[in-house]
């Protein structure tokens, strides 16, 4: 019951904001939308008993992307879209369109595969000591990968900020 | 009740906002924003399914999927931080370095 | 090969390859030796082959087998020489004659800068045709049948320099491959009726069983091989290339356009005459193109004045004589006549080659005259031809003509033969006709040659003269071996010639028939006479008559005078309308509908490429949709197909 | 045999390929002395093989497994209908590359275009040479496609003005036939796993698959459009004129002289042994197609004013007369035509490689820019004339022999067929000498025109050897037919695709023996001929 009660309003507001992320003019308000987006689905996270995932998705969604994300919007001094608002494309027609059919595919193969609850879930289920006994156990493969990449990413993202200024030129005379 | 159909469902929603998103908006930090929106979603499904079988590796992958998205975005912005620079260019529909100039 | 028959058209191919390949680098004087030396040599070879031959009696034959040309299943064509009585007489003439004219052109050819090429031609030619007189194979005859069209064609465009010569020689050339296409095609009906080419295996087969051949395919057979004759032999409907080869050399015109390749033709019908004789309605229509080719190349004949072009009507006209011969079944009297007209045609053309060596190229006849005194052996061998083509006793022209006259009257094929004998007999008159016109416009009189060129004329050298004189001898008494019972004589030559061809019958019996032969002989002289007193008249006599009747009649006398425009006729129905639709194949069908239609799938895929390439554009959006289309697309493949 | 000599003839062209690839040194001498060593070499491997050549059925068989699991195995042998053209094709590569000896080097700039070159020639002898052994329907594919390879880039590097149109026409249109092939081909592959259960691609085998008519007639066609297109039958040679007008000269020789055979070679051995009834309904309708290509082509031909566009139509109309013989499906015509496709390689290699050298020479290939130069260049059109006399079938050259039998096959099915076919000549003969009249006859019209030079040494080097060829089957064509005369005359008795020599058969794992293979081709053809007599 209280499952419930927190659930539907939860769910609600994530549709919402979710939606406010998509349609809305403004690139920071829709920034900050999708911070609140992300802040309430930590709250389903946590009413899945997933309590880790929760946390991190709150310190490293909301504080990690979405503070770079702002960061990049305030950077790139960036304006609302006004002439995109302005009437309805064919274009977007098809995306709804297409958006609207996903999710009916998508939820038909989430009715037909449904899966039963199990009667009871294990004791450590979802505890923190289970999610890094696993990290390190049966996914540490995975989690070096992981690492790697984030490697690669960093290494990655200075490259091509610092190559730039090097090779604007070159690329300006490309266009 | 609340079955893990629901989360299922809520999942799906918000993958085809996402997918919506990225399909129709012109900036490119909104579609890159409209792609986390997706990515949570599918997060959503991992952790449901967990609950659901009552295995812990569901937690797993979301928290790798989160490191990924952390990479991406950094990546991504990156980049678009790149060729705004460059071409004072947010827009997809002035990316056009790679196509052919005869046919355009 | 057990024998040397086969060394008798080796000889000239000998000669060709080497004046040919090497020809260039000799000196003339050797060239002329190596190019009349071995025909002569090929000649002795023929005479003593015929010595043999006659040792081996009547149905004797000498055949020599070289190796296997074609083999394809049961169809098989050997390389072999059949010398029998029928190819003895074509051997002899071909090599005699030829040997004849080779001696003739040493002399007339001498200062050309191309004297090499003219005999590895002429050589070449020579191989050609003793190849299709001895040949026993329908194929092996084909090739030399072709050999002959191709060295007219080399001959007539021999000097090439000046494009009407080179356009007559084609012009030969294509014509006589339309013959050749029929005689082709006739070949290829007897391959699949008979299954074989070779000349005397197709008769016994024939003999062995008669059902082989239906009539209806017998008429088709021998048709179309007469369309190959009428080509090679310049008949009506395609005469018309024989005139324009007059551009060659007039030995080469005296050689090929009149004593031996023209002739082919009728050694063919005869060779062939076991075919022939099944199919009534062909040897009909021989006779009536024969006869009509005749009388109508001889009314051309009347209005030419180029001295070759009346000798080359006359060559039409008297081949009809022997196609008329050969289509009521007379062949050996074609045969007769042809060798007959081998001589004084050859005599003719050559006398007309000295007249024309010493007019420096004048051959127009109304620039001639007074030649007597100038020129007496031209002269007197010139009037001994031209009696003899008239058909004046006892020269040979007389038995030979009169004989074909004769058996076409009374021909087995019935009454239509007195249509064939009126005809040929009133081209008998205008032959005599217009030769002595010829012959008495050029030779007496005054010169009408303006004055440098009248200093100029002379007597021809020996080598030339003494050709004339030896085929003024054959022309005189070449007609005896030939003299008909009627007249004391016991006809040897058709005697010797007997065991090839088919016996037909005559319509009269034994009596009337020595009657009416006798009135016909005298007819046939009056003809001659008439014709003859009438070319005095009008050409020695009164001189203003033509000039009289030409005014009177013009328009018959242009009409005439330009062969009855025959040639533009052709021009108009075939000619032009050939090119037009090649253009028009070629322009508009290929260019426009077939590759149009290329044209039209390429423009499709082009434009579907367009269309397609909106979905390019460069905007990721677009990308995304198309995307998420197909994965959508291949999600209801998996989660529906599944249900 | 103890060693596998055809397998050698059909890969030392490629080993010699990468040789000359390979090769370190840049001497344009060098390279060309080791292609033409290679060159050599397999021609007399292929006279060799050709002297001992001989009996009715398939020699030198070579059968090894190759792609097992789909049953594709690598067959290879020769017989009747193959001997004469892979010496024909080995005969024809060194003459081409002594045609193109110095013109390779002014178009290319450096050794390594030469080396290109030389390497391409190498790889479309081997292609062509295994298009012709092959008798696995895959394996024959697989070099059917390969051919096109280094000839794309023979026409589109070294070709004309306009090559790179011309190339590409001519690819495009060769790929949809071919892909209709395949389609096809992997057709009856599955139709034959359908029946037996096996996978094979041996056309020994798949002549017996048995066929819905439906979808036979389907198959037959798609054959016959991807051969048609590459021999080419009308209306599928639009690609023709400008494929062969735009290639080097040495280009156009293999292109017309050598890889449309394989299309006409196709007929032989895939289409009428893999369709044997519908081929006997059907050759009314090809027969016509082709004699519509042999007086179309001819007519067109005539008009032309380009030689290079000249011979191409008549070499078209001259496909079309071989086509004619091989569906007139008798012993005279398959015969004709298997001689002639020798033949008319031979002689429209010597057209083009003559036109090239007057090319060479004055620059241009337009008939009117000539006129009177046979005075001027006598050994030059000398050798015009007897290449001439070749191909309007004069007896005596080698012309005439292949068509008199074509012909006299043509009669044996339908009278009208035969005279078509035998106007075919007339009408070359009108339009080659036409040609030859304008181009040599008469005074010299062009001041540039009076100073050509007549042939050199190289230039006689390819040429003699062509006419000598040219007499060689004209006066003694006995030895040839003598060689694939029983073999054709065994293949018109049953269509099968190849007969295996007993002796070969016992020691095989091959499950029928040939006797079997006849029996079942024949039944199947009994049985289906009332098929096609409802599609009549």
């Amino acid at each position: 019951m209280i499952e419930m009660i927190i659930f539907y309003p939860t769910a609600a507001i994530v549709i919402l904001f979710s939606l406010m992320v998509v349609l809305h003019k403004s690139p920071i308000r829709s920034a900050l939308f999708l911070l609140g987006t992300l802040f309430f689905m930590a709250f389903i996270f946590a009413l899945l008993s997933a309590h880790f995932v929760a946390v991190i998705q709150i310190l490293v969604y909301a504080g990690g992307i979405i503070v770079l994300i702002l960061f990049a919007i305030m950077l790139l001094n960036l304006q609302k879209e006004d002439s995109e608002y302005d009437h309805i494309s064919l274009g977007k027609v098809i995306s709804l369109g297409l958006g609207g059919f996903l999710f009916l595919i998508i939820s038909i193969v989430f009715f037909k595969m449904y899966p039963g609850h199990s009667s009871e879930l294990p004791a450590n289920f979802g505890t923190i000591e289970e999610v890094g006994r696993l990290m390190v156990t049966d996914y540490v493969f995975a989690f070096e990968a992981i690492s790697l990449l984030i490697i690669a990413s960093l290494v990655g993202g200075v490259v091509l900020v610092r190559g730039l200024i090097n090779s604007k030129s070159k690329l300006k005379k490309l266009k | 009740m609340i079955t893990t159909t629901h989360y299922l469902v809520l999942a799906a929603i918000i993958f085809a906002i996402g997918c919506f998103g990225v399909l129709t908006r012109r900036n490119l930090l909104v579609m890159l924003m409209s792609v986390e929106l997706m990515l949570n979603s599918a997060n959503l499904t991992f952790v449901a399914f967990a609950k659901s079988l009552g295995d812990t590796s569901g937690h797993i992958f979301p928290i790798f999927i989160m490191t990924v998205a952390a990479c991406e975005v950094a990546v991504g912005l990156a980049i678009i931080i790149t060729i705004f620079r460059m071409s004072k260019i947010s827009d997809v529909l002035g990316l056009t370095f790679m196509k052919d100039i005869k046919s355009g | 090969m057990d024998n040397v028959i086969w060394i008798i058209p080796l000889l000239p191919l000998v000669g060709f390859l080497i004046n040919g390949l090497v020809g260039r680098r000799l000196p003339d004087r050797l060239v002329a030796i190596i190019g009349v030396s071995l025909p002569v040599a090929s000649f002795f070879i023929a005479v003593w082959s015929f010595l043999e031959l006659l040792k081996l009696g009547d149905e004797g034959v000498l055949t020599s087998t070289l190796y296997t040309w074609i083999v394809s299943g049961d169809f098989v064509v050997n390389l072999t020489f059949r010398f029998d009585q029928l190819s003895a007489v074509m051997a002899l003439v071909v090599s005699g004659v030829g040997s004849a004219i080779h001696l003739y052109s040493a002399g007339y050819m001498h200062d050309d800068k191309s004297f090499s090429r003219y005999f590895s031609y002429l050589n070449l030619f020579l191989f050609s045709m003793l190849v299709l007189v001895l040949a026993e194979d329908l194929v092996l005859l084909f090739l030399g049948w072709e050999g002959v069209g191709l060295c007219s064609y080399l001959l007539i465009g021999f000097w090439f320099d000046d494009m009407e010569n080179a356009k007559a020689g084609k012009k030969a050339f294509i014509v006589n491959r339309i013959g050749d296409l029929g005689f082709f095609v006739g070949m290829a009906l007897i391959v699949i009726t008979i299954g074989t080419l070779n000349v005397p295996e197709m008769k016994n087969l024939l003999e062995a069983n008669p059902g082989l051949l239906t009539a209806g395919m017998a008429t088709a057979i021998t048709l179309f091989l007469f369309v190959g004759a009428t080509g090679k032999s310049a008949q009506i409907p395609l005469y018309i290339w024989l005139p324009d080869a007059m551009a060659g050399p007039t030995p080469v015109s005296a050689l090929i356009h009149a004593a031996t390749m023209v002739t082919a033709g009728v050694y063919m019908i005869a060779r062939l005459g076991f075919l022939y004789v099944l199919s009534p309605t062909t040897m009909i229509i021989v006779a009536l193109i024969g006869s009509l080719t005749a009388l109508y190349a001889a009314t051309i004949g009347m209005a030419q004045n180029d001295i070759k072009k009346v000798l080359a009507y006359s060559t039409i006209s008297q081949l009809g004589y022997m196609f008329m011969a050969v289509g009521v079944g007379a062949f050996a009297s074609g045969i007769f006549h042809l060798m007959t007209h081998a001589f004084f045609k050859a005599l003719l053309f050559l006398g007309a080659g000295s007249v024309i060596h010493a007019m420096s190229g004048e051959q127009d006849i109304r620039n001639m005259g007074g030649l007597r005194k100038k020129m007496p052996i031209t002269f007197w061998t010139f009037l001994v031809a031209t009696l003899t083509i008239s058909g004046i006793p006892p020269l040979a022209g007389f038995f030979s003509k009169d004989e074909i006259l004769w058996k076409a009257f009374s021909t087995h094929l019935g009454s239509i033969g007195i249509l064939f004998w009126a005809i040929g007999l009133l081209s008998a008159v205008i032959t005599a006709f217009y030769m002595f016109r010829l012959f008495f416009v050029a030779f007496t009189g005054e010169s009408r040659a303006s004055e440098d060129v009248k200093k100029h004329i002379h007597e021809s050298p020996f080598s030339m003269t003494s050709v004339l004189i030896l085929l003024g001898i054959f022309s005189v008494i070449g007609g005896f071996i030939g003299v008909p019972e009627l007249l004391g004589g016991s006809n040897h030559f058709e005697h010797f010639l007997a065991p090839i061809f088919p016996h037909l019958g005559s319509r009269f019996d034994a009596h009337s028939a020595h009657t009416w032969e006798i009135i016909l002989l005298a007819l046939s002289l009056v003809a001659a006479a008439s014709g003859i007193f009438l070319a005095y008249l009008m050409y020695v006599k009164k001189t203003d008559i033509p000039k009289v009747f030409v005014k009177k009649y013009n328009a018959l006398y242009q009409l005439v005078y330009d062969k009855y425009r025959i040639d533009e006729l052709y021009g108009a129905i075939f000619i032009r309308p050939f090119f037009v639709l090649g253009v028009i194949f070629s322009s508009i069908v290929d260019s426009w509908i077939i590759d149009g239609i290329v044209r039209i799938v390429t423009m499709a895929t082009a434009k579907l490429g367009r269309l397609f390439m909106s979905f390019q554009g460069g905007d990721v959006r677009v990308y995304g949709r198309v995307l998420l289309g197909g994965l959508l697309l291949i999600l209801i493949i998996v989660v529906f197909g599944r249900v | 045999m103890d060693w596998p000599i055809l397998s050698v003839i059909i890969f030392l062209p490629f080993l010699g390929s990468l040789v000359v690839a390979l090769f370190p040194g840049e001497s344009k001498k060098v390279l060309k002395g080791t292609a033409m060593f290679f060159m050599l070499a397999n021609l007399a491997l292929a006279v060799y093989l050709f002297i001992d050549f001989g009996g009715d059925g398939i020699k030198y068989m070579e059968r090894m497994p190759w792609i097992t699991t789909l049953g594709i195995d690598y067959i290879i042998g020769v017989d009747a209908l193959n001997i004469l053209m892979i010496l024909v094709t080995t005969f024809l590569f060194p003459i081409a590359l002594i045609a193109g000896w110095n013109r390779i080097d002014e178009r290319g700039k450096a050794g390594e275009s030469v080396k290109l070159y030389l390497a391409l020639l190498l790889g479309l002898e081997a292609a062509l040479l295994g298009a012709y052994a092959a008798l696995d329907i895959f394996l024959f594919y697989i070099f059917y496609e390969a051919m096109l390879i280094p000839m794309y880039f023979i026409i589109g590097l070294f070709g004309g003005e306009r090559r790179k149109y011309a190339t590409t026409r001519f690819v495009i249109y060769t790929i949809i036939g071919s892909l209709l092939m395949l389609v096809a081909i992997l057709v009856i592959y599955f139709e034959y796993h359908g029946a037996t259960g096996q996978f094979t691609g041996d056309i020994a085998k798949l002549s017996t698959v048995a066929f819905s008519p439906g979808i036979k007639v389907f198959l037959f066609f798609a054959f016959i459009i991807a051969f048609g297109i590459k021999s080419p039958l009308w209306p599928l040679h639009s690609w023709m004129p400008d494929a062969y007008v735009q290639s080097p000269s040495s280009g156009s020789v293999l292109l017309a002289g050598l890889m449309s055979k394989v299309g006409i070679y196709g007929f032989i051995r895939f289409v009428i042994p893999l369709f044997h009834d519908l081929s006997l309904a059907y050759a009314p309708l090809i027969m016509a197609l082709a004699a519509v290509a042999v007086i179309y082509g001819a007519m067109i031909a005539t008009v032309q004013q380009e030689l290079k566009r000249m011979v191409a139509f008549f070499s078209f109309s001259h496909v079309g007369m071989i086509l004619i013989g091989i569906f007139s499906m008798n012993n005279f015509g398959v015969e004709g035509a298997v001689l002639q496709m020798a033949n008319h390689a031979i002689v429209v290699s010597a057209f083009f490689i003559i036109i090239g050298i007057i090319n060479d020479r004055s620059k241009t290939t337009d008939i009117n820019d000539f006129g009177g130069i046979g005075a001027v260049v006598p050994k030059l059109s000398t050798i015009f004339m007897i290449t001439i006399l070749a191909a309007v079938g004069l007896p005596g050259l080698n012309g005439f022999v292949a068509e008199l039998l074509i012909i006299l096959g043509a009669f044996k099915s339908s009278i009208l067929f035969g005279i078509l076919v035998a106007s075919g000549a007339l009408l070359g003969a009108i339009c080659m000498l036409w040609m030859y009249e304008r181009v040599f006859f008469g005074k010299v019209t062009k001041k540039a025109n009076s100073s050509i030079k007549d042939l050199s040494i190289r230039e006689l080097a390819a040429l003699i050897p062509l006419i000598i060829i040219m007499f060689w089957i004209g006066l003694f064509p006995g030895y040839i037919l003598n060689k694939i005369g029983p073999g054709i005359e065994k293949y018109t008795t049953d269509f099968s695709p190849y007969t295996e020599i007993i002796e070969i058969d016992e020691n095989a794992t091959y499950d029928s023996n040939p006797t079997d293979l006849i029996n079942t081709t024949s039944n199947n053809s009994k049985l289906e001929n009332s098929d096609a007599g409802g599609l009549r």
